[in-house]
């Protein structure tokens, strides 16, 4: 059934998030930003919603039945209009948890959930990309080998929030010539985790390289242990968590430049009363839209169980392209005042080209 | 609650309606395209199709209010509007300019079935009726309309020039958009309507067009043509204010969507056309690859299908309010501003991309980016469309943003 | 030496192609497209101008020494100006004679250029693009195999100017993996010439498919017979000749349009007040001049006997891309009116998508 | 005549300016784009590099005129203006940042060269002097600047806030816009020589910017800031009309092609860096193939390097006009308008192809994407340029396009 409507439930959801995003994060962005450090209560805030623990069993400490990948899409859309990194922090547990809760064995959801989804945020994370042109998150130069019973991972992996924080970190490796997924725990010494990352955008999420040398892994710590997973599934999911993170970033973007057009005067009248100002805000309104709209699109072919294989893809692709010309533009209308970082568009401009080169820093 | 797979029944729905425009669009393609101001005659074959004639089919503004009002969980409707939507899509992806010359189902009809009388729709429903509203003077300003319209006892009399007329020569009347009070502006504007054959009305010219040409547009002369007082469509009443003016021009909010779905049809059109041909080189398109990992044809093949569906979806919401009887003002502008720029770029880069098959007349994709340029344009250009989406998030009136 | 100012004598070449142009193009171009005629009387006037035999010794019937690249271009724009579709044609000759005289063996150019050099404009033609999805100039689907002392040439050309008329056509093809030229005559029995094609835009020029069969042509008949030709050079000298079309093309997109917005009157003002349209109009101002510039670029390589391989390639993927969305934005401004072929805006948008699409067309 | 070959002798002195580019900014760029705000030490090399103290290298405005004038066959020159268009490619090649802060070669100084008597020269000449126009309420808007001078005896009382100036804790002194007659408007806008430690003027902050963070952008404020009478640049007297404004205005014409250049020198960074990567994967650039029959990143990299150089010729002609005294106010917007925005663009598309690699900040591709930005805003925003080339090109004033 083709419908547009956000349901009660899904707006009360949302009302619930935007609040908490405009009390604990907006006034924030700016200063977690320049520091590079999310305040640990901001995370916690935001965990007791049960964001990431929607949808795991009561009996692993979730929420239970519910969060279909729509109902994340609007969350993820708020916490980004925020502030991305905060967004990506905040839900970071999920990329571990849901790829557990929909592939794990009984065994690995048993003990790995509970761990984390207590009442505590607390930090684990996927570690997809890779630090080399031509990055294909469908290709990794990561491998697994299968090795006494269990598998040796080597390769190099990049962007890996909070992977100097994370008790366990699921990576993602070739075996075989088949992506897969590996647990692998912070003290492996196979396992290196380099320094704090610096980037062009995401100044507050800490990330890090992380270097597999010969890393041992159990048979048990591939996630799905013989069956494996579908990777394929996991990354359209990740996918839309990014297209709807690239919905909050680009609103975000809009709804200042909306204002600010409006009020701010040169040549004796505000700047929005100019076409090449006005016909800017009204991209940015549609393309805003239509983003928003593709990743809800995805999310509802998942939701009723169906493949999104090309809707995710084509999903990401556009709104790579379009959440840099929008935040482009959020720029371009500020003038010379879009390029201090006093203004938030500066930091959406650097954020939003994350958008097409990242992979897996949200799922729904 | 949010939703936007296609329900089953539409996608077999749309499929028939493709399946209808291959057999009997894409065979008369060129045939007409070449042929130009020539009526297809193969098109009487939909005179007698119920779906072409029910007027729900052309009366979107009548039909798609639901048995009860859209909302949250209150059971959003699939109506009129979006039914439209798609099969305007199937169709177009056929042949934008022969669902323009269907018969029976001009712009005309529509806005007769809209707001004429019962009287109204009884003496002109069988009619094929144009829509006049373009004047040489008065291109997007369609409050500047010139054209007169005076009362003389049980008559008016009209007097003007109409340009842009679709379907001018084969239409059997033509709802003609002239003032009655010049002083009242916009207010002063009402239509009327003008049967083939009064004193007075003539056919001038017929337009030779870049696309589209299957369609004739033409320009209509209207010397002291005297129609019946009750050829009026909706008041005589010149009201206060813009409120009438408004309300003609919310008849856009229906019409800019269907231009969308034209648009979005004839861009599928061409991506499908260019899959075609990548298909026969081998070519293996899966949805996986890093697009900085293909071949850029490739790339381009993903990035137009992804403004495609852009397109649509912003072209569905705006006809779903519609039927939902959310007011869509706004979303309507956004969807042809979008999806007629957009299938434009799309047609021209996809005969780029096709090179010497995209060149030659042996081919459908040079027609493709003819036809689709007229989207840009008619019921509104890009330009006015960017001009309402602007005014309307920034909440700024005419004056301020001119 | 770095100058961009035209000298008095090539002031003077332009000056002469323009009067020319406006008394016998201008006002007859819509026609002559409606028709798919172009008047055989315009044709001689602009042959006896010599902008094809420039260059050719005097003995030949040429005028002799003469006509830079740089010449040539400027010519090329102003005679496209007026219409791309005489332009073509009205040079055709040039397409035979230049690489004859550039590459011909003494003999070649004592039989041919005589031919083609006479009072009269008289038909040659080259024929290069093939009929297929993915074309490449540079990669030919039609091959010449050596064959009792001469060439057997096979394959499918299209979009060959004037090929009906034409006595002789310079058939590109590849020969051992290379890419050569061949002339062969009207009347050989392995070449057959189609019906008149239809295509996209220069609906007055005349040209048609041409359908290689076993086409057996002598030792002779190759361009520079056994030490063959350069054909990289001689698609350098087609792109630019392309790229001086379409500047012309485009200026005059650019010039009926800065004169109708000024005239137009909308919402009670000139349309070119409004900076939706007055933006469109610099942007198609400056891309008129980058795409001279660029083409002038190229040309003096030519000119200063140096290589244009890379300035040449990158002049016509820019070409190609700005005359198609300098035209669209000329149909555009005009809106409805720019849609119907009263006014010349539609003939540049069909003809400016040629630019990128075609080869070999015009040579500088 | 026309020839657009680049001189031998102008290659050469360019390949020097990048290989200094090369060994004295890269090693740094990454330094003082962490270290915002901290001064470059390294640079006190250029302090005495004869090179950057030359009068002509920053007054083009003086020393450009050739010995005679340019013309048909006349000889055309390649003069100063365009010798600094060439080093300012190439340094900024190296890093836009730190050529905005290179020791004495403020836009103060370059205005001081211009317009500057002979004792004021004298006075100020060894000094770095930036320039202060911009305030907070007058962006593009140059003409509605508020800061005042007032006259009292041999003193100038300067008052107002000045936004945006570059070098701002660096400089020796700034060069500040005021206006000696708000009624008078743009014709009352007169430059003052303030140097720094003068009582009331103060440095209120730096900014903490997107892009070129080696450079220290600050605020100043005046308050009943008194200098000595003899610091106005040019003439005190206000003349009727703008001629005094479009002198202060003629500036940019030779300051947006700069800018343009700069913009070149960092979107040829990023093509450069792409091209290496691209290198080493084994791709083969050889200007042959059908774009269409490449991969999509050697694609992107030919329609990034057809731009460039189209921005770099669009950039030259400006300079080369202003070296040959035509009036090339069109052409240098034209340049800054394209060079602005497609160099934005280009650091864009680069850093998205270049994935993880143009993320990181291991990597100089983020800080050229940030760094161009800052092109398509200052000396006048893109749709400034788009302003002034319509005007131009229409013969439109200011009041009819707004």
């Amino acid at each position: 059934m083709l419908d547009f409507s956000i349901s009660k439930e899904q707006k009360m959801i949302k009302n619930e998030i935007a609040k908490l995003v405009k009390d604990l994060v907006v006034d924030n962005a700016h200063e977690m930003d320049e520091t590079g450090e999310i305040q640990p209560e901001t995370l916690q805030s935001i965990w007791e919603m049960g964001v990431s623990t929607a949808g795991v069993p009561e009996e692993f400490g979730g929420m239970g039945p519910g969060g279909s990948p729509v109902d994340t899409a609007l969350i993820l859309e708020e916490l980004a209009c925020g502030d991305m990194a905060v967004a990506v922090a905040a839900t970071l547990p999920s990329l571990f948890i849901q790829p557990l809760l929909q592939f794990g064995t009984p065994e690995q959801q048993k003990k790995y959930l509970p761990m984390y989804c207590g009442e505590k945020y607390k930090p684990c994370t996927l570690a997809v990309n890779e630090p080399h042109f031509r990055f294909d998150a469908v290709d990794l130069k990561t491998t697994a080998t299968r090795n006494n019973g269990g598998y040796v991972l080597n390769g190099e992996k990049c962007f890996v929030p909070l992977a100097r924080k994370a008790e366990h970190i699921m990576v993602a490796a070739s075996l075989e010539g088949k992506s897969q997924l590996f647990i692998v725990e912070s003290g492996n010494p196979g396992m290196h985790i380099g320094e704090r990352e610096k980037n062009l955008g995401l100044y507050s999420l800490e990330s890090s390289e992380v270097k597999l040398t010969d890393c041992q892994v159990a048979d048990d710590d591939r996630l799905g242990e013989e069956n494996g997973c579908d990777y394929d599934r996991i990354l359209q999911r990740t996918r839309i968590g990014l297209c709807a993170m690239a919905t909050g970033v680009c609103r975000a973007s809009f709804e200042f430049v909306r204002k600010y057009a409006k009020e701010r005067v040169q040549f004796g009248e505000p700047i929005a009363h100019r076409q090449s100002v006005a016909f800017m805000i009204a991209e940015m309104a549609y393309e805003v839209d239509a983003i928003r709209l593709l990743t809800w699109k995805a999310a509802s072919r998942l939701a009723a169980g169906l493949d999104a294989g090309r809707e995710s893809y084509l999903a990401k692709l556009y709104a790579g392209e379009k959440a840099m010309k929008i935040c482009d533009y959020g720029v371009q209308v500020l003038g010379g005042h879009g390029y201090v970082r006093d203004y938030p568009v500066e930091r959406y401009y650097r954020n939003s080209r994350g958008i097409s080169i990242l992979e897996a820093m949200a799922i729904v | 609650m949010i939703d936007l797979n296609m329900p089953e029944k539409v996608e077999t729905m749309q499929n028939n309606m493709k399946n209808l425009a291959r057999s009997m669009f894409r065979p008369i393609s060129r045939k007409y395209d070449e042929a130009e101001h020539e009526y297809p005659k193969e098109l009487d074959f939909f005179r007698n199709l119920p779906i072409m004639n029910k007027p729900k089919k052309k009366d979107p503004a009548k039909t798609a209010a639901p048995k009860k009002p859209a909302g949250e969980d209150g059971g959003a409707k699939l109506g009129a509007n979006l039914g439209l939507i798609f099969s305007t899509e199937a169709l177009c992806w056929g042949d934008a300019a022969l669902l323009l010359s269907l018969p029976n189902a001009g712009l005309g009809n529509a806005a007769l079935l809209a707001v004429g009388t019962d009287e109204q729709i009884e003496r002109f429903g069988k009619k094929w009726i144009a829509m006049a509203i373009t004047e040489p003077q008065s291109g997007s300003d369609s409050g500047s309309i010139s054209t007169t319209a005076v009362l003389e006892g049980d008559e008016w009399v009209l007097n003007g020039e109409k340009i842009f007329v679709t379907c001018a020569e084969r239409s059997d009347a033509v709802v003609v958009w002239a003032t009655v009070d010049k002083a009242a502006g916009k207010a002063g504007v009402k239509s009327f309507l003008v049967e083939k054959g009064t004193p007075g009305f003539k056919l001038e010219k017929l337009e030779h067009k870049l696309g589209i040409r299957a369609s004739d547009t033409g320009t209509f002369l209207l010397n002291n043509c005297r129609i019946p007082k009750n050829n009026i469509l909706g008041s005589a009443e010149v009201k206060q204010g813009t409120e009438g003016f408004k309300g003609v021009m919310k008849t856009f909010d229906n019409t800019r969507p269907l231009v969308a779905a034209m648009a979005n049809g004839i861009a599928s059109a061409a991506i499908d056309f260019l899959k075609e041909q990548l298909e026969k080189t081998g070519a293996k398109l899966d949805y996986k690859k890093n697009v900085h990992n293909l071949d850029s044809v490739e790339k381009a093949y993903y990035r137009m299908e992804a403004e495609l569906e852009a397109m649509r979806l912003l072209t569905w919401r705006a006809a779903w309010m519609a039927d939902n009887q959310l007011s869509n003002n706004l979303e309507a502008s956004m969807s042809k501003a979008k999806a007629g720029r957009m299938a434009t770029l799309i047609t021209q880069e996809v005969c780029d991309i096709c090179g010497p098959v995209g060149y030659s007349r042996k081919y459908l994709a040079e027609k493709w980016m003819r036809d689709s340029k007229i989207m840009d344009i008619f019921e509104g250009t890009g330009q006015i469309q960017h001009l309402i989406v602007a005014r309307n998030v920034l909440k700024l009136n005419s004056s301020e943003l001119r």
